[in-house]
Formats: C-alpha cells, structure tokens, sequence
C-alpha cells in the first residue's frame, strides 16, 4: 500500500481505454466517474464504472475533445484528478494547462512538458541535450547553398531534401549519393525559391529500411523506469497494427542502449507519468535514432504489461497522487514475449472502409495468455462518431512461437457478428511467413497487401 | 452546398446509427454548410423522418455555443448566457404541453442569483419566454437558463448547488395553451 | 520444436476442460477430434475442436465414462492418443489398461501407477518408501490390545480410532489425550467386537487445524520438475472453491521441503504425466503430510500456469508424444500470485442445488491479469447430467492483495443471465476478512456459511 | 416406485432442459425403477408431451448394452449384436414410411461380412426384420447391424470401412405399408 492515494477521478475518455481505466480503479478502490458523450450512453464502460456523467452530445468537439466540459465536469462531480486516456484531451497541452489553473489534477506530465514535447523541433534538441540520437540532419533550415552542402556531406546518405515553406510532398527530394549533391541542391533551392520565395531547406538522413520501436517508461519526476521495448514496425498507413515485445531484432546491447536513451531523456525534462519514447531503428546500420515522445498512456502499453506484470494504469495513478515509484528498475523483469492486435471495424476488402453498426453476437476469447481489452459486447451499436477500433487482443508466450499460434488461436475464437472488422486481417499479416520471421520493415504491411491483391 | 460520395456515405451511416440505437431520439449534424436534423418519434418504431434543414431548424447543439462574456465566480449578475435545450420530458407521464428544461452543459445548478437570495422560481410560478430559471455554473462562468415558453413550473427536479450532467431534466414548465 | 509430436488426439472429455485441451491442440498444430455426448452437441468445444464425434447419449456411463465408446472412437477415428482431462474415465486405471491393450496412447502414466496410486493404502507405502511424510498412524489393523496401546502413543495426540470393520463414521473416536487412551481404547475394540465381529482397528493422529497443499509436478519418466504449490484450503464440503499460489502460509524452507517431497515420490514410481501430490498441511505443528496423489491434470492447474507461464496441457501433450522434459527445474520461477475462482450453476441460497438451464445473456470479464476458462456463452443451455461447473475465473496479480482484489473485479464484471451461479458467493469469500488475511483452515468456508446465516 | 422430493426435482430440471435445448428431440432415462420417455413433435413448438412410461417403451438406450458374446477381430461370423436404434430420418425431407438406420455405437462401419466379399445389402434390396444391413466394429468386436423392419433398402449413406459416430444415419429403409 502507498500513502496516498486519489478518493475519485474522471475519466475524459471512451471506449476500451475508457474501461481499462474503470478496472484499474475498482481494483485501487478508487471511484470512477466517467465522462461520457449521448453517443456512448449504453456503453459497457458506463456500465461498469461507478458514476457516469454525461458531458455532451455525440461530437467529439463538443464532448470529449471539450476542455470545459471536461473540467466543468470534474469540478461540479467534485473529482481529484482527470484521466485522459489516449487521443482526445490527452497530449493537449492548453487542457493539462487548465487544470492547473482550475486545480483539478491531471493524470499526466506538467503542461509545459506536453507543450516541450508536442513540439517536434524542440523534442529533438531536448533529446539531443540529454544525449540521445536523433535522426542525423540539419539543426534548422539553411538557405545558403555553401552551407547546405557542407551539412549534407556530414549529414550522409541517402539525403532528403526538404524545402522551409513546402509541405504535403512539394519540395522534396531524394539523393543518393554526393555525386549529385549539388546539383540537386540548386535545383531544389530554386524551385523553393520560385514556388515559395524561400530558398531555405532542411536536410535529414532518408531511412528507408527502419523498424518502430519504442520504450515504455514511468517516471515520478524524480528517477525513471523503462518496462523494455515494444516494436511496433507491422504499421499501415502509419497506423500501428501489430505491436510486440520484445522486438525480435534488438541484441541485448542495443535493447540496453535504448532503454538507457529513453531514460535519459525523461531524467533529462523531470518528466512525471507513464510514457512512450519513439525510435526508428536503422535495420541495415542496425542505429536508432529518437523520433519522439508520447506523453500519455498509449494504446498498445499491455503489451509491456504483459511481459513485466507491471499495471500500467495503476502506475500512473500512483504517480498522480504524487506517490514516489514504487518500484525501482531492477523489480522489472520481462518475461515471454507478448503480441496485440488491434481489432478495427473497418472492412479490408473495402479499402478499411470503417463499419459502425450493432455487434449482432460476440463472443470473447478465453484461456491462457490472452486478454481482451475491449468495451463491445453483444447488442452493442458501434457509433460512427469516433475511431473504428473495437479492441485490442493481447497474447502472452514463452517465446515469440508460442505468442503467435496463441494469438492465431485466439483469432479464429473469436465470434463476432454484424460488423466487419480486421481480426482475419490481422490473423493473415500473423501467419505470413514473413512476420513470423520477424525479419521486415515498415513496408511490410504495405507490401502484404499488394501481394494479396497482385 | 457540396455533398461528394463519402460525406453522404458517412451521413448514411449516422442515420444507420440512429435507427439502430434504441435510445437515440434527436440528432443533430453540422456538416460542412449542411445541416441534418434527426428526430424519431418515441412511441412509434417507424422509420426516423430524415429532412436537410437549414440553420433555422432549432437543434440544441447550434444553441450551446460558450457565453461571449466572461464572469467570476463572484460576479452578482450572471452573464448573458447560452441558451438551454428544450424537450420534451423524457418520462412516460409527459403531458403533450408541458416542456422540460435540460441542462445544456455538465455543470453546477444554482437556484438563486447570490448564496442566501431567493430561488429564481418555485413550482407555482408563471414564467415567460424570457425569465430566468437558474444558473448553470460551468468552469466559473455563470450562464442563465431561461425558460424559452410561457408558462407555470410544474416541477423543480434538482437541488441548490447540485452538480448536473449534460441533458438532465432541471424542470418541467407546464406551457400556456 | 521439439523432436515428437502427435498428430492427432481424441479429447474424451466435455465443459471446460475439453475447451482448455483444443486450445492447446490447436497452439500445436495437433488435430483435436472431440468426442461427445448427445447432450453437448450445440457446446462450445464441439463447435472449436477441428472434428467432434458423437459417442453416445447423455448419459455418462454410455458416453465419458464408457471407455468401450472412446477407445472405439479413438480406433474408428484414428487417432494417436486420448486425452481423458479430469474426471469420467481419468483416473480409471482399467480404462488406462484398455488403451494399453488396444495400443492407442493415453495421455498419462502407465495403468500400474494409476493402480498403484489410486489405492490409499498402496500410494502410503510408496510416499514412506520415498522418504515422504505420511500421516502419522498404525501401518495397518491392530486386534491386540497392548499393540495398540504402543502404537498409540507412538503417534500421538489427539489420536482417532477407527473400527477395522467400521464405515460411515460408525465406531470411531478421537482420543485427546494418553490419560484416556487405555480405556477408550478398550471400549472401541469391544464395541468393534460387538458390532462387527472384529475388534481390530486403525490408529491416526486427528489432525484438524489443517490446510490442503498440492505440488504441481511434470515427469516424463526420467526426471520430474515441480511447478511450486497451491493452495486448496478454500473447501466447501470437500469440494475445493479458491485455489491459490503460492501458499500464503509456507516460509521458503517448507515450500522446497513439500516440493522436493513431491519429486521424489515421482521419481520413486518413475512417474510420467503431470500429476499432483496432496498434502495436509498442519498448522499448529507447521508440517505435512502426503494424503494422495493425482494421475492426471486437474481442474485447478491454471493457477500453477498464471504463475509460471508454462502451459500444463502442452507439456502433457510433449510427454505423451515421447519427448523428454523441455524444461529443467532452473527454467521454472514463480512470479506474483494466482487465484482460481470455480463459478458453478448453483444457488447457495439453497443449499448449492445445482441450476441447470440456459444462459439467457453472458458477457466475460475481461482485461489485464483475468483469464476465464469457461465453455458457456450466450444462449448455451447447461445440461443437467453431469457436474454444475460452469467455469474458472483465474486472475493474476503481482502480489495476493493485487489478485484478490483483480479477482474481485472481475467477478463483478461477469454477467450471467438466466441462471443462477456462485459467482457472487465467490465474492464474499474472497472479500471476507478472514480469506484475506490467509489465516484459516479447512474448516473456513462452512464457518462462514455458519456466519452467514446466524 | 418410490420417488422422493429431490428425485422429483432433477427429474423436472431434465425435463426443463429438454424443453429449452432446441436440439432434442426425444430423452428416455432410468432412474431407479421409473423410466421417463420425452419426445418432443418436431415441427410444432408446443410443450413436450410427458409420459412416465413403462419398460415396455422401447427406448434406443436400453437397447445398447454390450453384446454378451466376445469375438476377435479375425472372426469371420459376427458375434451375435445390440440391437439398433430405430429412428425417423431426421431429414426434412424424409417421408413418413422411411425409417433411417442409425449407428448405435461409434464405431468402424463394414458393409460386408468379410473384405472382398459381397456387401450385405444394396440399394434396392429387399430386407425383412431380421436382415443384417451391415457391422459396426467396436473395439473389434463385430455388431450385426439388423433391419428391425420389413422394406426396402433406398440409401446407403456411408462407405465400408468409414468410422461412424453414435446415432450417424447409416441407411435408409422405405417401410412396406
């Protein structure tokens, strides 16, 4: 037991995270109060926590995403602390600024760390103080020709160029070599020049054979944590699919390395709550370079919970009650090898068009090493106001073998009726040779599919 | 007016949503430059009368925009104020002229302008469009709830200084016929 | 990998437990061939085992506990083994001899240490020929009067009496102390006399202030591996309803002590099969004592999986197949604590009377350390011709306080409509004062009862 | 006959859970000295007539103890069999005066006496009562298989040597009317 602890928190969130929260309270003997939207008023988190507060119609602008409904609502139902969740108000900065203001407490970092690390230029020169890699570039935008090509030959190849004032895939260019260096550096500075009037450029190192891997940590604001790496490379269209731990390419140096990185940069800014610090890893120099910083609780975090033991959740309400860590990092062990799946109702044969609609049946699966986070149920009517993601499959193994045939098994359990969702996607994508030889980048998914309808 | 294919698919699969939930009985969309109105009738399970309408159609969410004037918590005279939600009352017992006044934030209802000053109303008393009913505290900000119809309050269904969710019935004023 | 496996086996066994097997088959590549009575023809495990054979009707005796049915089935069907789960034919050694006889392979040991074992008497000698402590007591009937008096005060007190010829409670009696050990002693032998015709009788010590420990242990011939204890004490009528592990009242040096005692009464038989080794634990004097051994897996072996990861039905399925022990002892540790809730169709407001009937609405709970090993869903009508278990809740925390109350949480979040279960009464048990302090005996559960209704 | 409260109890919670399972048709069971014989109609869903029935009800279960004779698997004479449950096909399209054969074991169907000689019975022949169809093997003792009727042989609907399940349909007989 720690010393102190919160009486109630709302919680500003929906869904499946919405009832991870509700549990991790009932086990703590905290109150849950939860803020809902009229799109969720029969939803299975209502249900289940102890007090639901209805906040706002069915718009996620006008309910969720709505600082004052939020605050109003945690100060009127007399809460301690807000829990945001993911998504919505979670990495907002103005909202965790007016909590401060308004005294209501807030599960996450300071405000003005949110602001620090939401910002992705100044993430990066944080990180770069506290020593972690950041993917090799300029340090702003150049505008003299003289001086871009001496950071490019410093910087490597194979180069981007990206042109200050572009965006949305104008003014960008790849080289490969230095051979071609300056002469592509002049053309792209005066076609910026011409279509912007800007001739400034940035130059980054272009990484094509890279994996996402990522390092949970919890830190009180005084010392850090990590609960190891999740790899989380099976992406489509930079939405994670498939995340895992632990990744199945890191060696016991590099696993070190960026554990240590991650905890570096949250000594670094004092940080205070559970996050996630995000790398590319460099397949064919086998590097990882800092991307950014996730300041709140992330989807995929069983995960870690998974192979550690650790409650995340719980962790973070220790933490905002303003107990110290009560673990220190040699009580962290990872076992086995733990996979989830996301569990979307999108249909794949129609390009992952989402597919609201009532859950007909459903019938959960059971048994050893799986878990299912999830807040649909049987009767349920999916509402198409909010993200299609229905829930998420977590399996546990003694190696990564075992952790797939027990995630295929649960695949094929699981029943769900009235709505398309991705499970048999995701089952595909697991038992593709590929994925099972854990030997791909962030292309693959992009590529199974193609080879499915080629 | 520009509806492309995924936005009518995407509003095809609201009123899908409505129809299918039992508990939904008004929808209201802005989307882009249209506005959807939705309102299933409670008893009856036909299908939901479906009509385009333009700004006029009074839906509640159009109402709830935040108070342009800011005020303290000290402030004695409350800010001009969103104005509120009416509906039907949700019971069964609903009579066809009377009217419920909902909370049109999460907040704090106060029944009287100051701490110790009389309520605003009490059952009995005859009110007209313009008669303030109570004040919803929302973060600091002290909106008036007005009561939109003439009429006599049948029914005050909260307490002072209870906290009220999003949509919760305060009270019932019986319409002048 | 391991060298051998089995292609396919027949699950001779309903409910649960044949649910628990197909998901390891399953996890395996193995081909599940389900054999079933008419009465589960619409169950859960028919519906996710590759093939179901219908074996008979309802009834157990033409159907489970009808080895002529299975072994035929397992012959018809060509499979490479049985496996018999818990329960109907498990323990049956002719059963075990039969397949021996017809050559289809028994997931289990040889007949003879079925036999060996399932005869009390036998299984005692083996346990004291193996170094482990049996309850003390007489090695057999003793006639004479001053034998007995010797005995006697060799074991020690309290002592119960037992006529040889007695049954049923009849001509029995404990002896608090020596001072009245000559004359009850006497007066039981001439009562025995009177009434059957035979004076002799047995001599045990009368243990009541006991707890039941079990050893989980894995042997494939050759060497045994334990996988720590659980705890039964949680007993209503000799019905276990909570199990747990680790034990909260062994200290380490008695947890290694039972455990080794539990290996070397394996190695002793050349024991093949996971099996568990029983123990009464006594309180007062803090030592135990071997009662019986069981051949087969049992009901409460997710506890010992929760808390080491090792997955028992798999590991019987590789010794079955031929392969040695894939695991050491060094492999084996135990993380955090387990408890399993048993939730049967009954009333306790009427004196547990089993429900059957069908469940109108089911929803699982769900979420970080549950895991539920059931076979109803919705719609599922429980039949009434066999036992009234519906399911197991087993919860995982890192400590007994995170489980119990992870335990608690889940209870509550289960939703079982139309019929009634224990579910609730769970509930009390494990929220009482006197469960979560881990201080009581066996005698636990009907004082609470007690306490219940006074 | 003596039935006490809490046999009559599980008695009625078997008949409950034959109304309430959709997928029996007929339940007989012996409890001491009673015998209960349940068949339920299988178009209409009204209430299962309940009848407690004597010994003299021919029940399939009753019928399925093990044949007394022991025999080996080389032998060439099938040892003398359990009867077999006679059943409705449970076909929707089964007619009236069609019985189907069903196994009343699991077991190895043969659909001759010995490998390479002729079947028993073909499609088309005629049967009486006492015509052995085929033989189920269980745990190699050899079980007759008998028509129990007079007719003829319309379907065959396993192949020799194929493992069949308790109550498979093995054949079908048109019944002489």
């Amino acid at each position: 037991m720690t010393a102190k602890q919160l009486n109630s928190i709302l919680i500003a969130n929906r869904g499946e995270i919405a009832l991870r929260i509700v549990r991790a309270c009932k086990e703590l003997g905290i109150t849950s109060v939860l803020a809902y939207s009229e799109a969720d008023r029969s939803s299975l988190p209502v249900k289940l926590a102890d007090r639901a507060v209805c906040i706002g119609p069915a718009s996620a602008s006008k309910s969720y995403q709505d600082p004052r409904a939020i605050i109003s609502a945690a100060l009127a139902f007399k809460v301690d602390a807000i829990h945001p969740g993911y998504g919505f108000l979670a990495e907002n900065a103005d909202f965790a600024e007016m909590c401060e203001t308004e005294g209501v407490g807030f599960v996450g970092p300071a405000s003005s760390i949110i602001r620090n690390m939401g910002d992705k230029i100044q993430a990066k020169k944080i990180a770069r103080r506290a020593g972690v890699p950041t993917v090799p570039g300029s340090d702003g935008a150049i505008a003299q020709h003289a001086e871009a090509v001496a950071v490019a030959n410093e910087v490597g190849y194979p180069l981007l160029i990206k042109a200050s004032a572009g965006g949305g895939g104008r003014g960008m260019r790849v080289v490969e070599s230095a051979e071609t260096l300056e002469r592509d550096l002049a053309e792209i500075m005066s076609e910026a020049e011409t279509a912007f009037g800007d001739p400034a450029v940035y130059l980054e190192r272009y990484l094509t054979d890279i994996r996402h891997i990522e390092i949970q940590v919890v830190s009180d604001g005084e010392s850090t944590v990590h609960l190891g790496e999740r790899d989380c490379t099976a992406q489509r269209r930079n939405q994670k699919l498939v995340e895992e731990s632990p990744s199945p390419v890191l060696d016991e140096e590099l696993r070190v390395s960026l554990a240590e990185a991650a905890v570096a940069l949250c000594q670094e800014v004092g940080y205070r709550n559970a996050g996630t610090v995000e790398f590319v890893f460099d397949n064919l120099e086998r590097r990882y370079y800092f991307i950014e910083m996730n300041t709140r609780i992330q989807v995929e975090h069983p995960v870690s919970e998974m192979v550690t033991g650790i409650d995340l959740i719980k962790l973070q309400l220790e933490i905002a009650a303003g107990n110290p860590l009560p673990i220190a990092q040699d009580d962290i062990t990872i076992r086995g090898h733990a996979i989830e799946c996301r569990i979307n109702a999108e249909d794949p044969a129609q390009a992952f068009a989402p597919k609201p609609g009532r859950i007909e049946s459903f019938r959960a699966p059971g048994g050893f090493g799986v878990r299912l986070d999830t807040h649909i149920e049987t009767g349920y009517v999916i509402p198409p106001f909010y993200d299609s993601m229905v829930g998420k499959l977590i399996v546990w193994g003694n190696d990564r073998d075992e952790a797939i045939a027990r995630a295929l098994r649960a695949l094929d359990e699981m029943h769900v009726e009235g709505v398309t969702t991705t499970a048999g996607f995701q089952r595909d994508i697991l038992d593709s040779a590929t994925f099972r030889s854990g030997d791909f980048n962030t292309a693959f998914v992009a590529e199974f599919l193609e080879g499915e309808t080629a | 007016m520009a509806l492309n294919q995924p936005d009518i698919r995407e509003l095809k699969s609201l009123v899908d949503w409505v129809n299918t939930t039992p508990d939904v009985r008004e929808l209201s969309i802005k989307y882009g430059d249209v506005e959807l109105f939705v309102s299933r009738n409670e008893r009856t399970p036909a299908s939901a009368p479906v009509a385009p309408a333009a700004s006029t159609v009074p839906t509640g969410a159009a109402e709830q925009s935040p108070a342009p004037a800011a005020a303290t918590a000290e402030s004695a005279t409350p800010a001009s104020a969103p104005t509120h939600g009416v509906a039907p009352k949700p019971a069964a017992a609903a009579a066809e002229d009377e009217v419920t006044i909902t909370a049109p934030m999460v907040g704090t209802f106060y029944s009287a302008p100051n701490p110790g000053a009389p309520a605003f109303v009490e059952v009995g008393d005859r009110v007209s469009a313009d008669s303030v009913l109570c004040i919803l505290e929302v973060m600091k900000l002290m909106n008036n709830v007005e009561a939109k119809v003439d009429g006599v309050v049948t029914e005050i269904l909260v307490e002072n200084n209870e906290a009220v969710e999003f949509g919760q019935p305060l009270m019932v004023i019986k319409r002048d016929s």
